[in-house]
């Protein structure tokens, strides 16, 4: 069985009043909270072990090493990377984008390439594509999605071609919940040659990881979104290209020997580790992942999946409310959901549903040029996570059906 | 600041406008303005005949208080100077941060004075202000052409 | 009175044993310990406030919004920056120097233009620096030192001339513990028409920060040196500057807006901030700086001092010592030495060392060029923060004394 | 681990052998090895005959673990053939990843076994293993060039 409850108690967030109301926290797709152990997994290392790892040759020192160190190991495992040398720790996704963009990107792709995105892309695995483009003269060319917010294989034949340098997608839509079926789209993009980037900030939460089986060249994701703590994140990557590309940010710990003009580099995953890491956020990983491995993936996905479809249920019953995403259940679907009001802007039923407890995300939710496509200029979205409940949803359908009065609608 | 006091009849009134809501053939200057933030993004347009706001409208879309600050704000403007216009923006903005406060000056905004505990919802400020800053940058940019 | 036993006393991590020994933690250049109430400000934070910045029209989001620019607000004030929207929050000193160095170097620097550097500089000002050389055809130039390890006047006026676009240096010699001129040498620089990067990582610890006061083009510093958590780091630049240059990372919260093929940007500070920011990391280093406000600065310098020369003067009680660095007191020199003891490479140094429970580090410091320079593949180092005491020196000149006996030597 | 098992008369012997240290004017060929994080940096010199490992002999700078450690690899392989280098270097990493336990293996490095705990001192371990990871590439490289 699937206690709820008992993983509700884990994190002392969830236990607050906000507005006089208990806590619905339904914005899980912009960053989780974080359980108690994790809190306590920093806490300890700091009180314990703090110190500036690599550079060591003292207690705290070997200590921190070895906890960042068990850290990437236990990130590669989670992620099912070939080695703990394929792992690099960064700051959150968004880095993990910009390092294979400057990286891979400005020294590989070249004049008259296609660079090809989703349309659904969030901006941080888009605009760094845009800057390459322009700088490299590559075409930057979009899959745009079918009236059930997902692919046409079709027009992916069309658009990923043996022109196709580098296709990037995020396995899982913050906008739609739309799951791309990325293995299918990894081994078509292969045949034309084309690298693959694959954003898991979304879909890392929800499903189990296994960059092997998708084949992916790189993956990426973010620890916040996933109940570890903000300033780490991950990016995974294939060894050969790693070891091919050029380093990204440079200074200390990333290089091999360093004279006035030259310097040469040091081997992966440090070379593209420059500076002092955040090692309490790599622990704060480590231990979020140990939070996960108490449940099973098919019991979080079970329960994701059963909010999802009485949410998308009982949304109906809220007047003049469009919904924003395939409707299917667990197949190609996440525990995301984009809808408008007619007639209210997402920012203000954010502000109204606010006063009863719920914590709603409105806006573009960084995919402008998504919203374009769907001319919605913003949309509100609920997003969900383990910790989350029907009787939640139930609170949140009856504050939604308050919001046109609010707004001096008659119904 | 609860629901009811920030969505008055007043302002739904407003955000809903029409009259004002409108693409200004003549235009003699126009200026788009955004909150990256949360999605308000509005574009101000004025006929300006010898620095007299002849008209003015504007297009876009935001929530609610975006839209019926931009609405009240143009109500307010039509008519004046370029430079009357800008010192009621920077009442109003001087309101928002509570740096303002005598009556008589607030009184100059009419019904915009309806946004004066606006700073008590930090998430809205930014819809209130946006008509206003977007103004103020809209008579600069036509002072520099002119 | 300067009360170190009370300042110890909120430093949970001090008070451990190592190999049976009290801790003796005098590896502060690599990374501070943290005080209870910064602990404590971050869990408070991410029990309580939890969200992810910018995006919220929900409770929680509006508070870490607050919280997050109250940061800014305070480092701004920290540092003596005109505006908070010049502060800039990276994940370290590191970024923050490849964010100056690909943004506003790759832009601006000219084949034909004079980078200047000092020899002692860390790799993290030294090697993006290589990298704007090379790529962009300028010309990398050294500042060398004095016998007594500080610049020499002549050489800078002959090495820095109009002919220089960019002069980067440390305040603080993270080896030698020298503190430089830097706002004589920011005024003579600018009149030669360069401009200068000022890498504060390790003057901040130990010196009242003032940019302005300094002239400083750009600062940067490391919250990790300076009691605040891993992970956040802070980039100054002058207003004109920042706004003139490019971004650098691309993707959430820099853009304004994005269409398919094109994008605008945010203002400063959020062009240079994409992504989501480590909030709890601000949070902790906000708190830091109200924990640095509990002393004055005249008393952290007088403690520090007074460390600095007893343990220069009983160094000298250790046969075959030899010290890297200037004698003097308190100007021009800090709380960072150097050393080596003939026949004892420092790592071996350190691991006996480290018997006794002293932290000491060893190696190049991420400074090899300074090392060649010196003729010392390695040292040894010893640094200092405002909670060390005069017995710890004691305990490590015992235990100094045992090396060359513990490797065999005679005497 | 404690200092006396670290700092063993027979570590600290060969940790300041000159006979082993020097530059092998003759070699074949040669290769550099780096511990970037601490500094040991050192280059392995072989003359290599026939597939035999003729002289061998480094250069460099290091703490005295990784000094000693060379200087007993370099005993332990001269007048050896390559293959059999290479296998003893695999035996020795083996031993400090605790992977090979068996006596008559360890009995095969002679006096490297010194090193047998290093694993102990996990700050040390990369400066005990430098020599023999470099002495492999250094073969593998030969073997590639002849
Ligand atoms: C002088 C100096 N600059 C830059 C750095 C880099 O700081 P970080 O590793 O936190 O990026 C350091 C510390 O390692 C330093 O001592
Ligand atoms: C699909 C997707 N990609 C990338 C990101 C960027 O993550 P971060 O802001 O942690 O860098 C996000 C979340 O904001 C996301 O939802």
């Amino acid at each position: 069985m699937y206690d709820v409850q008992a993983i509700r108690q884990k994190f002392p967030t969830l236990q607050q009043q906000v507005n006089g109301k208990p806590l619905i926290y339904f914005d899980n797709a912009a960053t989780t909270h974080t359980p108690m152990e994790v809190l306590d997994a920093v806490r300890d290392y700091k009180e314990r072990f703090n110190a500036n790892p690599h550079r060591g040759a003292h207690y705290l020192g070997i200590q921190a090493t070895e906890l960042y160190e068990q850290a990437r190991e236990k990130v590669a495992a989670f992620i099912n990377a070939p080695s703990p040398q394929e792992v690099i720790f960064t700051k959150n996704a968004t880095e993990a984008l910009n390092l294979v963009a400057y990286s891979y990107g400005f020294s590989q792709i070249q004049a008259g390439d296609d660079i090809v995105l989703c349309i659904s892309e969030h901006h941080s695995n888009l605009v760094p594509w845009q800057r390459v483009a322009k700088l490299k003269g590559a075409t930057l060319r979009y899959l745009y999605l079918t009236e059930d917010y997902t692919l046409d294989w079709e027009e992916v034949r069309e658009v990923i071609t043996t022109k196709t340098a580098l296709f990037a997608i995020a396995q899982m839509s913050n906008v739609l919940g739309t799951i791309y079926p990325i293995r299918e789209l990894v081994a078509y993009a292969h045949q034309q040659g084309a690298v693959v980037v694959v954003d898991g900030a979304q879909s890392v939460p929800h499903l189990k990881t296994d960059v092997q089986e998708l084949e992916a060249d790189f993956f990426v994701f973010s620890g916040h979104k996933v109940f570890a703590p903000m300033g780490i994140g991950v990016l995974y990557g294939r060894r050969e290209l790693l070891e091919s590309m050029p380093p990204f940010l440079m200074g200390g710990e990333m290089v091999e020997y360093v004279q006035e003009q030259e310097t040469t580099f040091n081997d992966i995953p440090y070379k593209f580790e420059a500076g002092t890491p955040n090692v309490e956020g790599a622990v704060g990983l480590a231990s979020a992942i140990d939070f996960l491995a108490g449940t099973s993936w098919e019991a979080i996905q079970e329960h994701e999946e059963k909010l999802t479809r009485y949410a998308l249920e009982r949304l109906q019953e809220v007047p003049h409310l469009k919904i924003y995403g395939p409707q299917a259940g667990r197949t190609g679907r996440g525990p995301v959901i984009a809808f408008t009001i007619d007639g209210c802007h997402p920012h203000d039923v954010a502000t109204i549903v606010d006063q009863d407890g719920i914590a709603l995300r409105a806006g573009h939710h960084c995919a402008q040029p998504l919203m374009n496509y769907l001319k919605a200029p913003a949309t509100s979205r609920i997003s969900f996570s383990l910790y989350n409940t029907k009787d939640e949803i139930d609170v949140l359908i009856n504050s939604l059906q308050g919001v046109r009065g609010w707004l001096g609608y008659e119904s | 600041m609860n629901l009811s006091s920030l969505y008055t009849e007043l302002i739904l009134e407003h955000s809903r406008n029409c009259e004002n809501k409108r693409h200004l053939e003549c235009a003699t200057c126009s200026k788009r303005g955004h909150n990256p933030s949360c999605g308000d993004d509005i574009t101000i347009e004025l006929l300006m005949e010898d620095g007299k706001i002849v008209d003015a409208a504007f297009t876009g879309s935001g929530c609610a208080i975006s839209q019926a600050s931009t609405s009240m704000m143009i109500d307010l403007v039509k008519g004046r100077s370029a430079e009357e216009a800008e010192e009621l923006s920077q009442i109003f903005l001087g309101m928002i941060k509570r740096e303002i406060k005598t009556e008589e000056e607030l009184e100059l905004l009419e019904e915009a004075i309806a946004f004066q505990n606006i700073s008590n919802m930090p998430a809205r400020v930014k819809c209130a202000v946006l008509a206003w800053h977007t103004l103020t940058e809209a008579i600069q940019e036509a002072n520099l052409h002119s």
